[in-house]
Order: C-alpha cells, then structure tokens, then sequence
C-alpha cells in the first residue's frame, strides 16, 4: 500500500486511456492494454479495500492545493460508501475486455477514460473536483454513444448529451454559490467537503441551490420525471456503455446525493424529502410498469434498471440508516445484476442480430449455460432472497416504512413490478420453442464462462454473507446519521404522520 | 493644426466603411479595407507628431507590412475565385447563410 | 500659412480619391482614383514631418502595392460584364453613409474635445530613417521579427492559394 | 435457553448441496456426454434421506428434553446487521417445526424416490432433480428459520422452485405462463409478507427479530400494529397457501409433472402458510379479530374449491381443488386458534395429499400422460396396488373414520363448534360432505365401470415397484396417522403445546360427540351422492347453467384477466407510448421546440453575404456611437 493508490486508480486508465487514441495502435493492443490496466485498477482496489479500516471517515487521504486563491485543492479520499462503488467499476469493468473482443481502438480506449473518470468523481473530497470528473465521465460516454451506438444513436447522444449538460451547469452554479457564501460565512475561501458541511444555509436561495444539485444528480440517477433521456440512451449505445452507464455512473448520482446534499443541505433535504421519495417510488412504477410492454429487450432492461435506481434513490431519502446502508448494498447489487444482465443482452443481440424478444425463443434449451447465468442475475434483480438484490431491496423497503407507510407501500410493490417483466421477457426468450433466429445460439464459450464467473458467485455470496460488506458501509452511514446531518435525524424521527406508533419503540 | 489631420482620418476612415459595405466588387472592397487602414495610418503619424515619440512611425511601418501581407494574400484569393467562378462579386459566396 | 494651404489641398485630394474609390464602377478607375489619395497621404505625412513614412508610403503602399493591384486587375482582363450588376449601388452608399455618420460625429467629438497643439515641421532629429531606424530596432525589436514571420507567411499562403491546380472543374 | 447444536443447519443443506451439485453436473453434461438416469435418481435421493435421517435424530434430541425446553437452536453466522436491524442465518428446531420437518423429509424422500420411476425417460431428468432438490431445500430453510428474515428466504425460494418447476416443460407456452402466474401470485403474497415484517421490525423488532425475541415482546405491540401486522402477513400465507383472493395460481400449477404437484401440495410450499400462522400463534391469539378474518377467508376458500372440484374433469384439476379446499380447513382451523388441529391437518394432509397425487400419477403414467378422467374407467382390474392405496386415500380425504383425515378434520370442526364459530362450523360440514362427493366421484369414474378408450385401458398396466413402494407406505400413512391425535390421546397436539399460544377450548363431551357423528353423517351422504350418480359408470356429463359456470371455476381467472392484468399491460404501454413521448417528456420537447423556434426567427437575418453581416456590425456600432456620443456630454 502505498500513498497515492487513489491517484493512480484514477489516472492509470485515463493516461492510458488518452495513449491509446494518440497512438496508432491496433484493436487488439488497444484490447490487451485495457485488459491489463483495468486489472492492474482491479488489485490495486482491492488492495484498497484489504486495508480499508471502517472508520467511517475518509481514508487514504490525499490532498494537495492547487488553486491556492480559490481554495480549491485535490482532495482526494474514500470512505465506506463510495469504496463500494469504486469497488463495483473496479470488479465489473474488466470483464468487458474479456467478453467484447472485436471492437475498435477507441472504445477501448474511451472505456479506460471512463474508468478512470468515474473513479475520481467517486474518490473526490473536494466540490471543483469532483465536479471536474463529473463532467470528464460524460465525454467518453457522448463519444462511444455518437461513434459505436445503434442506428438511432445520434438523437440520444444529443439529448443525453443536454441533459446532464443543463443538470451540471445548475450543478456548478451551486457550487459557486456554495464557494461563495463559505467565504462569506468564515472569510476564507474553499470548496472541500468537510468544510462545506459546516456551512450555515437557509433561506430561498440556499434551497435554490440544493434544487440546483438535486436536479444535476436526479438527471444523472435518472429519477422521474428526469429520467427520458435513459431509454433511447441504453438502448442506442453499445453495451459496453450501457453498461458502464447502468451499472456505474447512475450510481455516482446517487452517490452525489449522499455525499454533498445530505451533509451540505440537512435542512432543505429533510423539508423536500417525502417528495423526492415520492419522486423515486413513482419513478419506479412508472418505469416497471412501463417495462412490461417493450418488444425490444435492451429498451426493456433499460426501463427496468430506471426502475431499480428509483429504489435505491429512495432509500437514500428515507433519512434512517437502514435504508441508507440498504441503498449503498443494493448500489453494488444493482451494478452486478442488472449491469450484467445489460452484458448478456449485449451478447444476445451480437449472437442472434436481434433484439426483438419476440424473435427469440427457447434458449435455455440451446445455451444452459448462459441461461443458467442469466437466471441468476435475473434471480438477483428482482430481489430473490440468497442473491445480492435480496437484502438492498428489504432494507430499502424497511426503512421507507419507517420513514412513511404510504411509500414504505408503494415501494413494496417492485416486489411484483420487477418479477412481472422479468418472467415475461425470460419466458419468451428462454423457454417457449426455439425461433430461427435463436435456433443456433451458442453457448458461453470456457472464456466467457469464466469471465462471468466471479460476478456470479458475488452475486451469490453477496446474497448469502453480506455481512463482512455491510460492516464496511455501516460505519459511514452511521455516521452520516450521528453527527453530520442532526436536522436529518430528527426529520426523519417526526416524519412518519401516518403511524406515529412505529416511532415509540425506536430508540 | 492637428485637429485637421485627426478629422480628414475620421472621414477616410468613415469613406472605407461605407466602400465595404456598399459595394459588390471585390477589388473595390479590398481596396476599400486599404482605405481605412491608411486613415488609421494617419492618426498615428498624426498622434506621432504631437507627442513628437517615434513610436506612431514605427506603427505605421507594422500596418503597411500588414497590408502587403494582406494585398498579397487577398489576391491570391481574388485570382481564385475568378478562376472557379468567373466573377468578382463577394455575393458569389453566401455559405454562410442558415 | 503655406503650410496650411498644402494641407487643403492634400486633404481635398485624399477625399476626392476615396470617393472615387467608392463610386467608380470599374476597379481600374477605383484603383487610379485611390492611388491619387495614397499620394496625398504621402504629402501629408512630410506634413507631418514624417520623413520615412513618406517615402515609404510613395514606394511602398503607392508604388509596391497598388501596382501588384492593378497588374491584377489588368492580369484578369476584366470586361465590364464580368463585373457585378449595382443598380442598388447609390441607395447602398447613400444608406452607408448615413449609418456611418453617427461613427463619424461620435469620433470627431472625441477628437474635439483633445487639446491643441501644433504641427510645425520639426528639425532633422525627427522622423528621418536613423532615428525610426534606432528605434525599429532597439524597442520594437520582437514585433518587427513577428512582422517579418508574418510576412513570410502570407508568401507561402499567397504561393499555395495562387498556385493551386484546378480542382474543382 | 435451549441446546445450540450444529447439525441443524446441515438439515437444509444436504438438498441444496445435492441441488447445486446435480444441477451443475446436468448443465454441464446436458450437451454433450449424458449421464446415465440413475446416477441422477441417487444423487437426489441422497440429500432428502439424510435430511431425514437428521430430522429423525432432533426429534429423539428433543423429546429426551423436558417439556419445557424442548427447543434446538443453531446460529450459523450473522447474516446481516445494520443499525437496530439483527438478523442471524440461525434456525430453530422446536416441536413444531420438528413435526414440519419430520413430514416434509419423509414424504419428500418418497416423492424423490417415485421421481426416479416417473420421470424416466425425460430429457432434462437432471434438471429435474436440481430443481426438486432445490425445492426441498427451500422448504426446510422455510420450516427451520429461526425469524421470520429466514424463513422469507425459504419463502420465495418455494416460489422459485415452483415457478421452474411448473414450467418445466417449457416449449409449451401454457406451462411457462402458469408458472409466471405462480410465481408473480406469489409475490404479491410476499409483498404482504415483508410489509408485515417491517411493521413488526418498527414495533418490537429492536431488541432481536427472531421468534423467540419476538414472543417474549409481544405484549408491547400497539393493537393497530399488531393488526396490521396479522392481516398483512395473512396477506402472504393466502399468495403461499392459495386462499381466497390469491388461489388462482395452484390450479394451474398443475402444468408440472405430477411428483411437483404432489411436493407442492403435499409436503411443501402451500403449508408454508398455515406453518407461518401457527409459527405466529402467539400473534395471532393476540388478535381475535385477525384469527376471525383468518378462519372465514379459509372456510369460504375451502366452500370454493369444493364447488369447483365437483364439477372438474382432469383427475389432477380435482385433486388440487381439494388441496385448496383442505388447506381453507387448515386455515379455519389455525383461524379458531386451534393452531395443534390446523398442524395436524397439515401433517395428515401431507400423507393422504401426497397419496393421491402419486397415485393419479401412476394412473397418468400408465394411460400415457391422459389426464381426463372421462377417458379412464374400469381402472381397478389392471392397477390394482394403485386402485387399493388410492382408495385409502380417497376415504382419508372424504374424513372416513378411522381414517387419518376424519380425525384432523374433525378435529378442527370440533374447535369451531367449541370456541363457538357455529357459521364456519356449519360451512365445514358442507364442505366435508361435497368433498367426499368429488373424491369418490374421481375414483368411481376412474376405476370403476367399462373402460371408455379401450385401447388406451389396453396398454394400461401397474407402475414399477420405485413407484409402487412409496404409494404403499404412505398408504400406511394416510390410514394410521390420524391415530395420533384422536380424542383422548392427543398425542400431536400435546407435543405441540410448547410451541404455540393456543387455550384448548373445554367442550362437553357431548359436542364432541356431536361434531363426530355429523361429520360421519355428511361424509355418508357424500359417498352416496356420489356412488347413485356414478358408481355403476356414467357418461361424461354436459354442464349447464350453474355446472357450467362452476366448471368454468366461475370466470374468476377471466375476472382478474380483464381487471387486472390487461389493464396493467394497458396501462403499461399507454406509459411508453403516450405518457412518455407526450408528458413526461413533454416539457424537454416543449424546450427543443422553442429553441427550433427562436432559431428559425433567427435565421432571417442569416443572409450569407459577407457584407450585410458587415452591415449589421456597422448599424450596431452606429447606435453605440449613438448612445456614447449622448454621454460624452
């Protein structure tokens, strides 16, 4: 372990990353160069994550000024909520190397930039910086989505594209104004995140400006009714950045809610959130019951993963620490179930040329392999009990009864909504009788089979001892509850108007 | 008196503008920029003058290789755009327009 | 007094030039009619005791220059139908004018409101080739060398767009 | 506190160890080299048989403890543990599940055992057994889950299984979609089940969440809560036990091959239920009100399903409505706080239940996969093991003394008589009467009479011993077991009492006598019904009026089709086809829309000229000058 492992976790892919598309080299050494840095981001992460230490606080901590008039420094530092969506791209994003062997240099290469990106937008402790990385994140997507998307890609790059462009751009206005009245309130300048959370914030314009993050970070989540960007964007974009999109990036926003509103805005959180709540078990609905319908399964998982982060969104605004700690799990759940699944429609549609589920049909007969991974992490997607998606999806719902029964309700039922489309759309694909398009599948060859491998097994063994993860999170959340947001706590202590007896016995 | 110089400047220079904007001919147009730099031109000797500092000259040197740089290239173009279109109207080219 | 008579004459020359310049239709009588106020200028700037801008000016801008535009004008052998149809063109000059007066009006009362001062012609020690000489090149030593990159710039442009083959035909 | 013993969490373990290793070894050899059908016959039969050989020592285990501390426990780990939130992967062993288990392990053997004959000859015969394994294992994890988190776990692992178990045949489209219907009605069950559990968590959860923690909190639940909660969870056992409004999925479960019927209706998942009220007993004797709601929900199912079952005409369709129907007793039972009569339902249930299934199997088997009973007849000649255990079946289904079923149900009309249900007592004796007219209506038409396809009844012939066996034993069963509990002995019920919260009502022994004797009389009246109308052969009726709106299970399945689910679909595709493109999306169109708009206005003055630009750019300047000009005054 050495001092700077978060800076070179960063930096790593993004320096490769940029050499790739500066040099002319080959699809295959471009191929062979990801495989071998994201590894290397592999072990180094968990290298991290053997001496992480559960603090609760930010460890690894690195911090140098860079603009020194400004405030602004290169903080960096993780803790145990964003560890685990390091960990998540650090786990997941290798295996593309493995499964997608034919494609050009710079997807590849635009796929390290990601990483490494999505990386430092996860370990910055400092607003400029991060905001930064947040914006960095989007240009490797706008190109994959623009240069190696579907035949309608175009439309959803633009509107992607605009949309998290209008998100950020309130996002940096709000950033400034926080810059601005920290200077304000204690005559020095500076946009860490420690110090912003000691900020004194009230009045109309500091809700102004916690819409002005919130919006940014529901664009990204995408929470309704933010989120008509996400269906043509999945659908279009090749899978290795629908993944990347589902499986990691989504959660940044969700991680950008935890992180920088909750501590900075307690007040202006804990008065808006029963309607984000609202916001996210609507959107959840929505979306599910949306899903049901599609003919094009990409579209569908796609309305199903907006379904699934209108869940974990919500358990970040349920303000009690079950479902905060429920949110982070089911993050990295979400990221292993249906990131995967978006790998295997991937596969689907390299292997038959369709993805029309209506053209497919009795798979399971012709791949068991491949449907018996793809049962899996469908199995963990809609929350079966000894997979991954089980305890995330019971801790959220836990906590949203607690927080509010009408929502605690509400969001019970993606219980039903989830299995409904999953069964229809694994029914019509898997079993029934084989079309001509399916007749020939082919199963996973050894490779693919065991570059899937350890995703399920975490999937499983995730589902089985999720302890030793949870106790990695649970201090941070805690925390994130004992002193940083007091307002919240007590919020969340008076919010339950419908059944104020479940508040008696809760210490 | 220096007041004199300063406004036959402001009326050449106010004669080249109307030139380009009034006109179709590229080579009056060109010409017309021309004027307006030799208007500059003279307020700066001018200005030189008053101040009785040099500077204003060497100037006035700067514009004039400017404008040999630009006659030489301006040209060029103009020797194009007779060869591909056979005119010498700027209305040839509306590229721009949205 | 014979001073001021000149500048009469030089500016009332300068003026008529330009605006020949703007009304001619042919280039080649524009192009006569502005060499006729780059010589004027000229004559101002001895005016102004500007020797090494006079003389450059007549062989620089009045010499160098307008003959390279006129060898072009000639070099094209313009017929009077290949020049642009401006029936409009008087309604367009009326019209600039009439959009310029204000920028003229705005800039003469900035110059009015300058101080007086004279335009004596100065002795030996100003203006001549030694001392804008000295100064050319001991304060404005990077600026020149930037000029002459410049220069050598627009020559290769100047090859390259001139001598281009025809591609487009 | 009770024993910790560590082989408790191997119960459960064996069959799913055996799963995961069948099912990887058919995965893998299922394309290429396929192995021979007995390796897979053992293998699943290993994990079940020793289950049963450990269920068979807690049982010994326990009863060598006193009374009072007969309870076996075993922490494996700490499954997870957030906050106030304890939950340990911890099972609990105490009478009453030890009954559970004991039931489940041997009836499921015997089932796994018959598998190996029936399923002979199938192409997925490994998956097969995976997934039996599997179903087994979840069951045990369901039974041993010491809170009520574990217990889920086994909860929706039961739906699974029977979701890839109905559709195991799944080039047909009918098969997958009564699957899904399986599973997804079960999952609006499980809704229920974790909204209970979160309310209960938000009650008395604090202080520990498993049962026993829970039991010893009780008395701190608001009664709203407790209500709630009840209901709520009651909500779950109808999604698992198949009640009214939720039942429509186990009719169609019987797409699966016919061991999965008789492991779902017999030995597992649809006790799930009634297992969990009573594992609640000391909830639901709290709620009066909760255990009324329960007991007529059970008996209105129970009326149903007779109704429906008199008029079926596929012998496994008949038999699952009397699965419906039985289990609507269980809950009338569990429902009057007679938990121990409920359970012993339940157990005997299991038996007879997994009887009759096996045996229709066996018929099914040998008239070649011909379900319709209107296609048999004359059975009893060529099959006669088969006619002999099914008719002990039969007449412990029909609750004829001293058959094992007269005396559980029995039992639980008796507990309504007494604790003074009269309306759900009186309901009981209809339904006792109608079940044992559509029991003997099946056998009677089956076995009975002339052959209606001859040729089929040619080739007819009695099943082999792997599936003859387990039909005798639980034969032995099915005729005994109700010994256990007959008045006076009370054996089970004794053994029960220190699991559940339940006050044994005090009835003179006339009542007593008086629920048996109508009870005797109604199960007379149905077998006479039924032997007049078809015990000298009859031919296949046509239903009118009435019997044909029953036939057709009185369009409830059209019901919830056209309220429910096309409604859903309705609304899901109006969401992305309308609602999207127009509403949700609206407001970000509306904008592109304005900024089209301003740049087509804008586009005007886009000339191209060079020199109007120049234009514009001297006016502007002019009105600067202008506006300076006026200021430099």
């Amino acid at each position: 372990m050495f001092a700077h492992v978060l800076s070179v976790i960063i930096f790593l892919p993004i320096i490769a990353g940029l050499l790739l598309l500066a040099t002319p080299a080959s699809r295959n050494i471009a191929r062979f160069t990801g495989m071998i840095v994201s590894l290397a981001a592999l072990v180094l992460s968990l290298d991290l994550y053997m001496g992480f230490q559960s603090t609760g606080h930010l460890e690894f901590v690195e911090n140098i000024p860079w603009i020194a008039s400004l405030g602004v420094s290169y903080a960096l530092g993780v803790d145990g909520i964003s560890l685990f969506i390091l960990m998540a791209g650090s786990v997941l994003l290798p295996m593309v190397y493995f499964v997608f062997a034919t494609k050009e240099k710079g997807y590849y290469a635009n796929l390290l930039i990601v990483q490494g990106a999505m990386a430092g937008a996860v370990c910055a402790a400092d607003m400029i910086l991060f905001y930064i990385f947040w914006e960095v994140m989007l240009l490797p997507v706008f190109f994959m989505l623009g240069l190696y998307g579907g035949p309608k890609r175009l439309p959803a790059t633009l509107k992607i594209t605009l949309y998290t462009i209008a998100g950020s751009l309130l996002m940096l206005a709000a950033i400034v104004y926080l810059g601005v009245s920290y200077h304000a309130q204690f005559n020095e300048w500076s946009f860490a995140l420690d110090k912003m959370a000691q900020l004194n914030l009230s009045g109309r314009v500091a809700a102004v400006a916690f819409f002005g993050f919130m919006i940014a970070f529901a664009i990204k989540i995408p929470l309704f009714p933010f989120h008509t960007w996400l269906p043509d964007a999945y659908t279009e974009a090749p899978t290795a950045t629908t993944f990347v999109l589902s499986a990691i990036m989504a959660k940044i926003g969700v991680y950008g809610v935890i992180r920088f509103v909750v501590p900075v805005f307690d007040q202006e959180f804990a008065r808006f959130a029963v309607l984000l709540a609202y916001s996210g078990v609507i959107g959840m609905m929505y979306c599910g019951i949306a899903a049901i319908t599609q003919k094009d399964f990409k579209r569908m998982l796609a309305f199903s993963s907006a379904s699934h982060m209108g869940i974990i969104a919500l358990g970040v605004f349920c303000m009690n620490v079950q479902a905060l700690t429920g949110s982070i799990y089911q993050i990295v759940a979400h990221a292993t179930s249906t990131g995967v699944l978006f790998l295997f429609a991937g596969i689907l549609e390299e292997r038959t040329q369709t993805r029309t589920i209506s053209d497919l049909g009795g798979i399971a007969a012709k791949a068991p392999v491949f449907a018996l991974y793809f049962a899996i992490a469908m199995l963990a997607s809609v929350g079966l009990p000894g997979t991954s998606g089980f305890i995330g999806e019971f801790m959220i719902i836990l906590g949203a009864v607690k927080f509010n029964t009408a929502v605690g309700v509400l969001a019970g039922t993606t219980l039903i909504i989830g299995v409904c489309y999953m069964l229809w759309m694994f029914q019509r694909v898997f079993f029934e009788k084989a079309t001509p398009k399916s007749e020939n599948f082919k199963d996973f060859s050894l490779i693919e089979g065991l570059a899937f491998l350890p995703v399920i097994i975490l999937i499983i063994v995730m589902g089985v001892y999720p302890q030793p993860f949870l106790s990695k999170i649970t201090p941070s959340t805690a925390l994130q509850f004992a002193s940083a947001a007091p307002v919240v706590a007590q919020a969340a202590s008076a919010t339950n108007a419908h059944l104020p007896e479940l508040t008696i016995e809760q210490k | 008196m220096i007041h004199s110089y300063l406004y036959l400047s402001i009326i050449l220079f106010c004669l080249g503008i109307v030139g380009v904007i009034s006109r179709r001919n590229v080579f009056t147009v060109f010409m017309s920029i021309e004027l307006m730099l030799n208007a500059a031109n003279l307020a700066f000797v001018a200005f030189a003058r008053v101040h009785e500092s040099m500077d204003g000259h060497v100037l006035a040197m700067m514009v004039m290789a400017v404008a040999a740089a630009e006659a030489a290239l301006a040209l060029a173009v103009v020797i194009l755009l007779h060869k591909h279109k056979s005119k010498l109207d700027t209305n040839v080219f509306s590229l721009l327009k949205g | 007094m014979f001073a001021d008579g000149l500048f009469l004459g030089f500016a009332v020359l300068a003026v008529l030039g330009a605006a020949g310049l703007v009304v001619f239709r042919h280039p080649m009588n524009g192009a006569m009619s502005f060499v006729v106020t780059l010589i004027s200028l000229a004559g101002l700037y001895a005016l102004l005791s500007a020797k090494l801008i006079f003389a450059l000016q007549l062989i620089v801008y009045a010499g160098a220059i307008m003959s390279l535009i006129v060898f072009i004008i000639m070099f094209l052998n313009i017929q009077p139908s290949d020049l642009p149809k401006e029936e409009t063109k008087l309604v367009y000059i009326l019209g600039g004018l009439a959009v310029v007066l204000p920028i003229g009006l705005f800039l003469a009362k900035i110059v009015k409101s300058l101080p007086l001062s004279s335009t004596a012609i100065l002795g030996n020690d100003f203006g001549g080739v030694k001392q804008v000489g000295l100064l050319l090149f001991k304060d404005w030593l990077v600026p020149f060398e930037i000029v002459s990159i410049l220069l050598l710039i627009s020559l290769i442009g100047a090859v390259v767009l001139a001598g281009k083959k025809e591609a487009v035909k | 506190m009770g024993q910790s013993v560590h082989y408790l969490g191997l119960i459960p373990l064996f069959p799913l160890m055996g799963a995961v290793f069948i099912g990887l070894l058919h995965v893998f050899t299922c394309k290429n080299a396929k192995l021979p059908e007995k390796v897979y016959g053992l293998l699943a039969c290993v994990g079940p048989v020793l289950s049963f050989v450990m269920a068979l020592k807690v049982f010994f285990q326990l009863k060598a403890l006193p009374v009072d501390a007969r309870f076996l426990s075993h922490n494996a780990f700490t499954w997870f543990s957030v906050g106030d939130l304890h939950i340990n992967m911890g099972f609990l062993a105490d009478p009453l599940s030890c009954l559970m288990l004991l039931f489940v392990t041997l009836i499921g053997s015997l089932i796994h055992i018959y598998s190996i004959g029936y399923m002979s000859g199938d192409k997925n015969y490994g998956k097969f057994f995976a997934y039996m394994n599997l179903f087994l294992g979840s069951m045990l994890v369901l039974v041993l889950g010491d809170s009520p988190v574990v217990m889920f776990v086994g909860w929706e692992g039961v739906g699974l299984c029977s979701y890839l178990l109905i559709s195991f045949y799944s080039e047909d489209t009918n098969n997958v979609l009564a699957g899904n219907k399986a599973f997804i009605v079960n999952r609006i069950g499980d809704l229920g089940f974790v909204l209970g559990m979160s309310f209960l968590f938000w009650g008395i959860g604090a202080s520990g969440f498993d049962y026993l923690s829970l039991k010893a909190n009780i008395h701190h639940l608001t009664p709203a809560i407790a209500l709630t909660v009840c209901l709520l969870l009651f909500v779950g056992a109808t999604g698992k036990s198949a009640q009214i409004p939720l039942y429509v999925w186990l009719p169609d479960a019987m797409a699966g091959p016919t061991p999965v019927s008789a492991l779902i209706h017999a030995a597992t998942m649809v006790t799930a239920g009634v297992y969990m009220v009573a594992r609640f007993s000391f909830l639901y004797a709290h709620v009066e009100l909760a255990g009324d709601i329960v007991a007529w929900v059970g008996i209105l199912t129970a009326l149903l399903a007779a109704i429906f079952g008199m008029f079926q005409n596929d012998i496994k369709k008949v038999l699952a409505y009397s699965t419906v129907s039985q289990l609507g007793y269980m809950f009338a039972g569990v429902g009057v706080a007679a938990y121990s009569a409920g359970i012993f339902h339940v157990f005997t249930h299991a038996f007879f239940k997994a009887l009759l299934f096996l045996g229709a199997g066996s018929v099914i088997y040998a008239m070649h996969h011909e379900q319709n009973i209107w296609k048999m007849g004359g059975l009893k000649a060529k099959m006669p093991k088969t006619y002999l255990t099914m008719v002990i079946g039969a007449l412990a289904l029909a609750g004829c003394p001293p058959f094992s079923g007269f005396f559980s149900k029995d039992e639980i009309l008796f507990s309504a008589l007494a604790t003074g249900h009269y309306g759900i007592w009186a309901v009981g004796l209809l339904v006792a009467c109608m079940t044992a007219y559509y029991t003997f209506r099946m056998i009677f038409v089956v076995f009975h009479g002339e052959p209606r396809d001859q040729h089929a009844f040619d080739h007819a012939k009695e099943s082999p011993a792997v599936m003859t066996v387990p039909l005798i034993i639980l034969a032995v069963g099915a005729a005994f077991a109700g010994f256990l509990n007959m008045p006076g002995v009370q054996t089970v019920s004794h053994w029960l009492a220190p699991s559940l919260t339940e006050h044994h009502p005090h009835a003179s022994s006339f009542v007593l006598v008086f629920a048996m004797a109508t009870s005797i009389v109604a199960f007379l009246v149905g077998i006479k019904i039924a032997y007049s109308k078809f015990g000298k052969g009859a031919a296949e009726p046509v239903f009118s009026g009435f019997e044909k709106f029953a036939y057709n299970k009185f369009y409830v399945d059209e019901l919830y089709n056209a309220v429910i689910v096309q409604p859903y679909k309705a609304v899901g595709s109006s969401i992305w086809k309308t609602i999207e493109p127009n509403v949700t999306d609206g407001p970000v169109k509306a904008v592109t829309r304005l900024y089209m708009m301003i740049g087509t206005a804008f586009k005007v003055f886009q000339v191209g000229y060079v020199r109007i630009y120049a234009i514009y750019m001297i006016v502007g300047l002019s009105l600067m000058s202008l506006f300076l000009s006026q200021s430099l005054n």
